[in-house]
């Protein structure tokens, strides 16, 4: 069991209804907890769309997590 | 030499200037402005938002790029987040050079980079009162129109 | 949709107001500025001269093939006349578009057409107290060195 | 027997001291003129690198000329 900080933006902030949420979880890594989050908030995005970012840096799929990580999920970007 | 997220409008007299250089013969900029409609549908205005850390290390990082890959003296990206209109002004970029090809260059790439790898979202809201963000749509399964 | 010959400064802003437009997305500007170097050699101040008449004549119909040429809402291009210092503003063009490839095009096109082809002359005063006419050097005959 | 208004631009106007002149001449076309002015003046640039004018608009070489017209021959240009 690991304790992790996750920060919601965008279409996932809204459809979770909040920015940010301190959660324990027994995934392994990043796309598992999505996976366990999507079930829960339903989330519209398959994972496949997105990209993760942890502890303020982009990691590639699954990115292992550890205790006490940050973990954002990246929708498809918009800028511009 | 540098990118940055804006919550506040942004200031392109102020902007250019600071590429200012005697060295430089050329200054292409590029300006994103909030259009009234996107794939033919209207639209009033445009909430965009960022992962503010992480848009300014991506975005510091393709500017690094731009400097490596062309021959130019000065490079200011600007993003904005919140609330736009329409006619607002929603990313600022600007290079200068010696000559001319590279600004054109490296500005170009320096929008098309930021476009395609920034941590920043479009909300856009249409006339009939929906919203979307975009590029998140998915088929079937949900929809916020 | 506009070419025109200036003899006093440009401002920058007021032209870049002139393209706005509720359906455009983008806009490229492109400055030519005046530098302190040309092939190596130090530039202390230009002066540019040019068949006014003609000038704008050919302009205008560089302005009308790149509206033909590309998918653009808007047009400007305004050439400075008269004696410029190092960092002066010699020319500027903005073009405004629903998407930022066209404008980027656009924009392009329309310098590299004005360089080629506008009966416009460029005289460099060089550091030594020289000075020479761009483009008119002949070998050997004549030199204004 | 023409007569003729010369305008000079930049470099020729310079070589030629003077930005106008209304002359008389026997050339028959804008390129003989200027060989018959380049003998007189020193103009250093070759016809080849020129273009003409005539009464305010391109004029492909030889340019032929009448009684009245306005030339210009123009320098290289050097714009932006």
């Amino acid at each position: 069991m690991k304790t992790l900080r996750v920060q919601y933006f965008a279409i996932l902030r809204e459809q979770r209804g909040q920015a940010e949420e301190t959660l324990s979880t027994t995934a392994g890594d990043a796309a598992a907890l999505y996976e366990e989050l999507r079930a829960k908030h339903g989330f519209t995005l398959p994972v496949a769309r997105l990209r993760a970012a942890v502890n303020g840096e982009f990691a590639a799929w699954p990115a292992p997590l550890k205790d006490g990580d940050e973990v954002v999920f990246i929708p498809p970007v918009a800028g511009g | 030499m540098s990118f940055r997220i804006a919550a506040s409008p942004l200031d392109p007299a102020a902007l250019k200037a600071s590429l200012a250089d005697a060295h430089a013969g050329a200054c292409v900029t590029f300006e994103g402005w909030v259009r009234d409609h996107n794939d033919g549908r209207p639209v009033q205005a445009l909430d965009y938002e960022a992962y503010g850390a992480l848009a300014e290390k991506e975005g510091a990082r393709i500017v690094a790029e731009t400097l490596a890959k062309f021959p130019v003296t000065r490079v200011v990206c600007v993003h904005r987040t919140g609330s736009l209109k329409i006619g607002d002004l929603a990313v600022w970029i600007g290079v200068a050079s010696a000559h001319r090809g590279a600004a054109f260059d490296a500005c170009r790439y320096l929008i098309d980079e930021v476009k395609a790898r920034v941590p920043i979202w479009k909300k856009e809201h249409y006339a009939d009162g929906a919203t979307e963000w975009i590029n998140c749509a998915t088929r079937g399964e949900f929809s916020d129109r």
